[in-house]
C-alpha cells in the first residue's frame, strides 16, 4: 500500500504547472468571446480549449495518465455512445427545425 | 436425483495449502474484508447489511409489487373481454395500463434481477464475503422501498396515478385530457428519480464487486454466466438511468414550473386547469431521452434471464455450458449494441426519415449474438443428460419462449414491416413474449433453483410442475394469439377491444381473457409453494443439484454472514465441469484443484 | 500488489482483464466506485447537455445572447461574461488545490491536507455564492425564469436553471464533504483508523484521494458547461 | 412422466405452427400500394417461422434422446469454433436477407413521388381535420397561434396559397382511387398517429412540427381512420373514416367543400350580424 502511495505521489511543480495551463486556456476561450469571433473558427477554438483543459484536469489532476490502461478503457470508450447521441440529436434538432421553417410561419 | 454430497468443503483447506506451495493460484491481493456483525434483531433481520438478506429483501419488495401490477392485467383484460361489467372506465383503465407497465418493467423486473438474484448471488458466486460497501447496499434496499410507496401513494392523490401510459409521453402526460396529471404524475416522477438513486447505490456495488473482490482464482472468464448477465445488465443500467433521470427531470419541471422542454405550443388545458402556454419545445427529444434508456432496459431484464437460464441448463443437463466465451461475448456485444438501437421504438414518431436505415440495420445486428445464445442452449443440451426437474422446466419453457419472441422481435425491429404492426397487439405479444413472460419463466425456475440455498428446504416438485404447465401453456396461449389480432391492424391501448366488419376477434378475446385470470390464479400454487415449504419443506442436503458454482460450496448452507467461515475459497477452474472424462463423479466444483483430481481431462478450466 | 511488476500498456490491459481477484490491479473498492459512479454522472452531464444541444437547435424562436445576458457593468463599462469568467478561475483553482491536497494525502501530511482542502471547500463556497448571486441577478433584475425571459426562446431560462443547477448541487454536496473529510483529517482519523459513523468502517487516507477525484469532475463538468452553454 | 414434457414441447411448436396456418386472424384486404409491406411480413413469417420449427424440433429431439439415465455417457466438449462460425455466418446472411426487404420498403416509404396530391391531416383530441390544397396544389402555411374560432386551422391571412385551401371540419375524407397522396401530419395538442388499417402505413402527428407519409388508395370502398399513439382518455373513441371513390364521386364531394376564403367571408357576415344584432 505504501508503495501505491508513492507511486501516485508528485512533485507539487506538476500541479502548479497544469493549474497555471488551465488558467491561460481559460483565458483563451473567454477570449474567444470576448473578440467575438464567430462561426466554424469559433466553434473550432472553442472545442479545442475545451477539450485540452478536460484533457488536463483527467490526466494529471486526476492521475488518469498513471492509470492503468484497464480503466482508462472503461471511462473513455463509453464516450463514443455519447458522442453517437450527440450526432443523431444533431441531425434530429435539425430536421424538427426544418419542418417547422416550411410548414409553419416562421418564430412560431 | 443426485446422490450424497460428493465434495467436502474441507477439502477447501486443503486445497489453500496446496496452492500456497505450488505457483498456479496468485497470493491474495487486498486484506480479508471487514464487516459489519449484527448486534441486534433489527440488524438482522430488517436493517441488514448481508447481502443475501439485502437480496430476499428486494426479492419480497419487488414481487409484492408485481402482484399489483398482475391484479391490474387482469382487471384490464377482463374490461377488454367483459366491458358490460365495468370494472374500469376509460380513465382507471389508462391509469391501469401505465402503473402495470412501469411495475412490471423497472419495480418488478429491473429490482428483482439486479437488486434481487444480483445481491444474493454476485457475492456466493465471485466467492467474496458480502458486497463491496454493505452499509451502501443497505441504503439501496430503503430507497428502493421508498420508491416503491411513492408509487404506490399515486392512488391515493387527487386524481390518481398518471394514465399516460409507461413511456409518459408529452405533451400529453401533462394536458388534461389524461388522468394524474399533476399529482399523479409528480409522484410517478420522484418514484423513478429515488429508484434511479437506490439503483446506483446497489449497482456500483455489484460492479465494483463483480470487479474487484473475486476470491483467488476467480478470473473473469471462470464466472458462472449469471454474474456475467447480472454484472453487464449493471453496467448497462448505470450507463442509461442516467437518461431516464434527465427526462424524467425535464418533464418534471414541464409540468409544476411549465417549462417548455418539451413542450411546444399547444391548444390545451394544462394540470392547473389554465391554457397551455409554452413555446418552441420537442416532444421528440422526451421520446429519445426515454429510449436511449428504454432499449437498454429491455436487456437490464433479458441479460439477468439469459445468465441464469444458461446456468439452469448446463446444470441440469449435467453438460458443460456450449462454447462458454461465445456466450460472454455476446452477452457484452448485446450490451454494447442495446445502445445503438433506441430509436426504434420511434420508427413512426415522427422522427428524421434517414434514422431508419440506421436503427433498422443496428437493431437487426442484435439477432446475431442472441440466435449465437439460442444456438448454444441447444447444443448444451445436446448430448447432454437431461434431468426434467422443475427449474429445468422453467428453463425450457424460457427457450421457447424467447425464441418466438425473438424471432416476432425481426418484425419489430425491422422498419419496413413494423409501419404496419407498430401500435397494434402485434407489439403488446412481443414484448410480453420477449420481457415478460420469458424472463419471469426464468425468475420462477431460478427461485426452484436457488430456494435450497436460501432457505435450507427443498421448493415442492409437484405443486411445481403443477405450476409450470399452468403458467407455461397458459402464457403462451394469452399471448401466441395476440399477434394475429395484430395483423389485422387492431390497435394497442384501446379501452375498448377494437372491432371491426374487417378486423374482428371477438371469441378469442374473451378466450385471453378467461386464460389470464387462470394464470394469475395459479400463481397462487407458487406463493403458497414458497411459504409452505420454507415452514416445513424437505430439508435440502447441501449442494442438491450437484452444481458446481460456488455459491454451493459454503461451510454452512444456508451461508452465514460473511459466507465462507474462516477462508475464502480458491478456484481452479470453471463452473462447468460436468461429466468430465475421467472423473470419478459426473461435477467437479470450481474450488477443487486438479490434484484432487487427477484422473480428469478438462479441456478448459 | 506489487503494481510495478505488472505488464504494462496494452499488454498490461490484457493481463488486467484476464487476472483474477481485481481488473483495476492496485485499485482500492472506493476509489474503483467513485470512478464507475462518476462515469454513470458524466451520462447524467451528458444528456442535460445533448437536450441543450436539441432545445436550442430544434425551437424556431431566436436564442438570447449569453455574452450580453451574463455581461456585468463595472464602472459603467460593460463586460461581458465577467462574473462566469470570475466563476470559472476560482473553480479551477479550487481544483488545483484539490490536487495539492490530494498529493499531502498521499503524503500523509495531516497538516498541509487540512489547509488544502479548506482552502478548496473555500473556493467552492465562493462558486456557489457567485452562482446565486448570478441567479438572483438573472430572476429578480433581468426577469429570467425557467418558463420565460425578456430575450428570446423559454428554453435559455429553463436549461440555465437546470443545468447550473444541477451543477450547483454537485458543487455544493461537494463543499460539505470536504469539511468533513477536512475535519477528519485535522482529528487524526486517518492516521488513527478511527472507525465511521455510518458505516462503521475504519478511516483512511485513500478517502481524499476518492474525494478528489469527485472534485475534479465537478470542475471538468463546468469546463463543458462553459463551453455549451455561455461560449456558444 | 418426462414423456408428457418432451409431448408438451412438440405440442407448442406444432401448435404455434398449426395457429398459424389455420388463423382465420389475418391481415385485413390490402387498400393501397403498400403490398411491400404485406410482402416482408411474409418474407420475415417465412424465415422466422423456419428457424422457429428447426429449433424448436431440435430442442424436442434433444429432450425426447438425452432424458436423463443414470450410466449415459455425456459429451464433454466446452466449445467447437468452427460450428460457431458456421452458425455466426448463417445468422447474418439471414439478418440481412430480413433487413433487404424492410429497408426497401422503408425508402419508397420516405420518397414522396412527385405530384402526389397533398392532404393536411389536422388532428385534435379526440378527432380529425383535413384541408385540401384547392386548385393551386399547395397548402398555405399555418401557426398555432392563429387559430381562433374563426380561423380554424391557424391559417396564415396573407399567404395566397392558403386562401383557396378546402377545409373539410369533420373526420370524413375522400379519396380518388389511384393517385398518390402525401399525407402532412400535424397535431395542435398531443401526440396522435393518422392510421387506416388497411393501407398499412402510419404516422405519429407531432404538435410543433409536420410529419408526413404518402400512399396509393387502390380499391374503392369506406374505412375507418383510427389514432394508434396514445392521446388520453377518448383516444379509442378517436375514430374516423376515409373513403375512397372514383374520380367523379370525388369530384362531387370536393365540389361541396367550402374553402378557407368562403369562410373567411361567412365569418365576416355572421360577426357583422352579431354586432349589429349588439348594438
Amino acid at each position: 500500500m505504501l508503495k501505491h502511495y508513492k507511486k501516485q505521489s508528485h512533485e507539487i511543480g506538476v500541479y502548479l504547472w497544469i493549474w497555471g495551463l488551465l488558467f491561460v486556456f481559460s483565458f483563451f476561450s473567454y477570449m474567444v468571446d470576448y473578440l467575438n469571433f464567430e462561426g466554424t473558427f469559433r466553434w473550432t477554438l472553442i472545442v479545442i480549449f475545451m477539450l485540452s483543459k478536460a484533457a488536463l484536469i483527467m490526466a494529471i489532476f486526476m492521475h488518469l495518465f498513471w492509470e492503468r490502461y484497464a480503466i482508462v478503457n472503461v471511462l473513455l470508450w463509453p464516450m463514443t455512445l455519447m458522442l453517437l447521441f450527440v450526432g443523431i440529436m444533431a441531425a434530429e434538432s435539425e430536421y424538427t427545425l426544418f419542418t417547422r421553417l416550411f410548414y409553419f410561419i416562421a418564430g412560431s | 436425483m443426485p446422490e450424497g454430497d460428493g465434495y467436502d468443503y474441507k477439502i477447501e483447506a486443503k486445497a489453500y495449502t496446496a496452492s500456497s506451495s505450488g505457483a498456479s493460484v496468485s497470493p491474495a491481493e487486498s486484506p480479508d474484508q471487514e464487516l459489519y456483525h449484527s448486534k441486534s434483531w433489527w440488524t438482522t433481520y430488517v436493517f441488514s447489511q448481508d447481502a443475501k438478506y439485502i437480496g430476499i429483501q428486494y426479492f419480497c419488495a419487488a414481487t409484492a409489487i408485481a402482484v399489483l401490477g398482475l391484479v391490474l392485467s387482469v382487471l384490464m383484460r377482463v374490461q377488454l373481454a367483459y366491458p358490460g361489467l365495468n370494472v374500469l372506465d376509460p380513465s382507471t383503465y389508462y391509469q391501469a395500463i401505465t402503473m402495470h407497465g412501469m411495475i412490471m418493467v423497472i419495480f418488478f423486473l429491473t429490482a428483482l434481477f439486479l437488486g434481487g438474484f444480483g445481491n444474493f448471488l454476485i457475492p456466493l458466486m465471485c466467492g467474496a464475503r458480502d458486497m463491496v460497501f454493505p452499509y451502501v447496499n443497505m441504503m439501496s434496499f430503503w430507497i428502493f422501498l421508498l420508491s416503491l410507496l411513492v408509487l404506490v401513494a399515486s392512488y391515493l392523490v387527487p386524481g390518481g396515478p398518471t394514465g399516460a401510459g409507461w413511456t409518459l409521453y408529452p405533451p400529453q402526460v401533462i394536458t388534461a385530457g389524461t388522468p394524474g396529471n399533476l399529482w399523479g404524475l409528480v409522484l410517478m416522477l420522484v418514484s423513478i428519480v429515488l429508484f434511479v438513486v437506490g439503483f446506483t447505490m446497489g449497482g456500483l456495488n455489484y460492479v465494483i464487486t463483480v470487479l474487484q473482490a473475486r476470491t483467488r482464482g476467480m478470473t473473469l472468464m471462470r464466472m458462472p454466466l449469471s454474474v456475467w448477465g447480472i454484472f453487464v445488465a449493471t453496467i448497462i443500467a448505470l450507463l442509461a438511468f442516467p437518461a431516464l433521470l434527465v427526462g424524467g427531470l425535464m418533464l418534471l419541471l414541464d409540468t409544476v414550473l411549465g417549462t417548455s422542454f418539451y413542450m411546444p405550443a399547444i391548444i390545451a388545458t394544462s394540470n392547473f386547469g389554465n391554457e397551455v402556454s409554452t413555446e418552441g419545445g420537442s416532444p421528440l427529444l422526451f421520446q429519445h431521452l426515454f429510449w436511449f434508456f428504454g432499449h437498454p432496459e429491455v436487456y437490464i431484464v433479458a441479460l439477468p434471464a439469459f445468465g441464469i437460464v444458461s446456468d439452469l441448463i448446463s446444470v441440469h443437463a449435467r453438460r458443460n455450458i456450449f462454447g462458454y466465451r461465445m456466450m460472454v461475448w455476446a452477452i457484452i456485444a448485446i450490451a454494447a449494441l442495446s445502445f445503438i438501437v433506441w430509436a426504434h421504438h420511434m420508427y413512426i414518431a415522427g422522427f428524421t426519415p434517414w434514422f431508419g436505415f440506421f436503427f433498422a440495420s443496428t437493431t437487426l445486428m442484435i439477432a446475431i449474438p442472441t440466435g449465437i445464445k439460442m444456438y448454444n442452449w441447444l447444443l448444451t443440451l445436446w448430448r447432454g443428460n437431461i434431468r426434467f426437474t422443475v427449474p429445468m422446466l422453467f428453463a425450457l419453457a424460457f427457450f421457447i419462449t424467447f425464441l418466438n419472441g425473438g424471432l416476432t422481435g425481426m418484425f419489430m425491429g425491422n422498419v419496413g414491416t413494423d409501419i404496419a404492426l407498430s401500435d397494434t397487439y402485434f407489439v403488446v405479444a412481443h414484448f410480453h413474449f420477449t420481457i415478460g413472460i420469458a424472463p419471469v419463466l426464468v425468475v420462477f425456475g431460478a427461485v426452484y433453483h436457488w430456494f435450497p440455498l436460501a432457505t435450507g428446504r427443498m421448493l415442492d416438485e409437484g405443486l411445481g410442475k403443477i405450476h409450470f404447465w399452468i403458467t407455461f401453456v397458459g402464457a403462451y396461449m394469452i399471448y401466441f394469439p395476440m399477434h394475429y389480432q395484430g395483423l389485422q391492424g387492431v390497435p394497442r391501448r384501446y379501452f375498448e377491444m377494437y372491432n371491426s366488419s374487417q378486423a374482428s376477434s371477438s371469441g378469442l378475446n374473451e378466450f385471453i381473457t378467461i386464460v389470464t385470470i387462470v394464470v394469475a390464479l395459479s400463481q397462487l400454487i407458487f406463493f403458497y409453494n414458497i411459504i409452505n415449504s420454507a415452514r416445513a419443506g424437505k430439508k435440502a442436503k447441501k449442494n442438491p443439484w450437484d452444481a458446481n458454482s460456488l455459491e454451493w460450496q459454503t461451510p454452512e448452507m444456508p451461508p452465514k454472514h460473511g459466507n465462507w467461515g474462516r477462508t475464502l475459497p480458491v478456484v481452479y477452474r470453471w463452473p462447468y465441469d460436468f461429466n468430465v472424462p475421467g472423473a470419478s463423479k459426473d461435477y467437479i466444483p470450481q474450488n477443487v484443484s486438479p490434484s484432487q483430481v487427477r484422473g480428469a481431462k478438462a479441456e478448459r478450466t | 500488489m506489487n503494481r510495478s511488476t505488472l505488464p504494462k500498456g496494452w499488454d498490461g490491459f490484457a493481463h488486467d482483464w484476464a487476472a483474477d481477484q481485481k481488473v483495476f490491479k492496485g485499485m482500492s473498492w472506493g476509489k474503483a466506485m467513485m470512478w464507475i459512479f462518476l462515469l454513470s454522472d458524466t451520462f447524467i452531464f451528458s444528456c442535460l447537455l445533448i437536450s441543450l444541444l436539441t432545445g436550442r437547435a430544434s425551437t424556431a424562436v431566436s436564442w438570447p445572447d449569453a455574452s450580453v445576458v451574463f455581461g456585468l457593468e463595472v464602472f459603467g463599462v460593460s463586460v461581458p461574461l465577467l462574473l462566469i469568467a470570475i466563476m470559472t478561475f476560482v473553480l479551477i483553482s479550487s481544483s488545483g488545490t484539490m490536487a495539492i491536497a490530494v498529493k499531502y494525502g498521499y503524503e500523509k501530511n495531516r497538516k498541509l491536507c487540512t489547509i488544502f482542502l479548506l482552502l478548496t471547500a473555500l473556493c467552492g463556497a465562493a462558486f456557489v455564492s457567485m452562482q446565486a448571486f448570478e441567479w438572483t441577478k438573472l430572476i429578480v433584475h433581468e426577469g429570467v425564469s425557467p418558463w420565460g425571459n425578456p430575450f428570446g426562446a423559454e428554453q435559455f431560462g429553463a436549461f440555465f436553471f437546470m443545468i447550473t443547477g444541477f451543477h450547483g448541487t454537485h458543487v455544493t454536496i461537494g463543499v460539505i464533504f470536504l469539511l468533513i473529510m477536512a475535519r477528519k483529517v485535522w482529528r487524526g482519523d486517518f492516521d488513527s483508523g478511527r472507525r465511521g459513523y455510518f458505516t462503521t468502517m475504519k478511516s483512511d487516507y485513500l478517502a481524499i484521494e476518492i474525494m478528489g477525484l469527485y472534485w475534479h469532475f465537478v470542475d471538468l463538468v463546468w469546463v463543458f458547461i462553459f463551453a455549451f452553454f455561455y461560449l456558444w | 412422466m418426462n414423456i408428457f414434457v418432451v409431448i408438451l414441447f412438440l405440442a407448442v411448436v406444432v401448435g404455434t405452427v398449426l395457429f398459424h396456418i389455420l388463423s382465420p386472424w389475418w391481415f385485413t384486404p390490402l387498400a393501397s400500394n403498400w403490398s411491400s409491406i404485406d410482402n416482408a411480413i411474409l418474407i420475415t413469417f417465412w424465415v422466422t417461422g423456419f428457424v422457429f420449427v428447426a429449433l424448436g424440433l431440435f430442442l424436442v429431439y434433444c429432450l425426447w434422446k438425452y432424458q436423463y439415465k443414470k450410466n449415459r455417457k455425456v459429451e464433454y466438449k466446452p466449445e467447437n469454433k468452427s460450428l460457431e462460425a458456421i452458425l455466426v455466418v448463417v445468422s447474418a446472411i439471414g439478418v440481412i436477407a430480413l433487413l433487404a426487404p424492410g429497408l426497401s420498403v422503408w425508402n419508397d416509404y420516405i420518397k414522396v413521388p412527385k405530384g402526389a396530391a397533398k392532404v393536411e391531416v389536422l388532428s385534435y383530441q379526440w378527432g380529425w381535420n383535413f384541408r385540401l390544397p384547392g386548385e393551386d396544389g399547395a397548402l398555405g402555411k399555418t401557426s398555432i397561434h392563429n387559430i381562433t374560432d374563426d380561423n380554424p386551422y391557424g391559417l396564415d391571412l396573407n399567404d395566397p396559397n392558403g386562401k383557396d385551401d378546402l377545409l373539410v371540419q369533420d373526420a370524413d375524407l375522400h379519396l380518388q382511387v389511384g393517385v398518390d397522396v402525401e399525407f402532412l401530419l400535424r397535431s395542435i395538442d398531443v401526440l396522435h398517429n393518422f392510421y387506416v388499417p388497411e393501407f398499412r402505413a402510419k404516422m405519429d402527428m407531432v404538435p410543433g412540427m409536420i410529419t408526413f407519409y404518402w400512399f396509393t388508395p387502390t380499391k374503392t370502398g369506406e374505412y375507418e381512420i383510427l389514432c394508434a399513439e396514445l392521446c388520453g382518455t377518448g383516444h379509442y373513441a378517436m375514430l374516423g373514416t376515409v373513403v375512397v371513390e372514383e374520380e367523379s364521386d370525388y369530384s362531387n364531394w370536393l365540389a361541396q367543400q367550402t374553402s378557407f376564403e368562403q369562410i373567411l367571408a361567412q365569418n365576416k357576415i355572421k360577426n357583422k350580424t352579431i354586432q349589429l344584432a349588439e348594438k
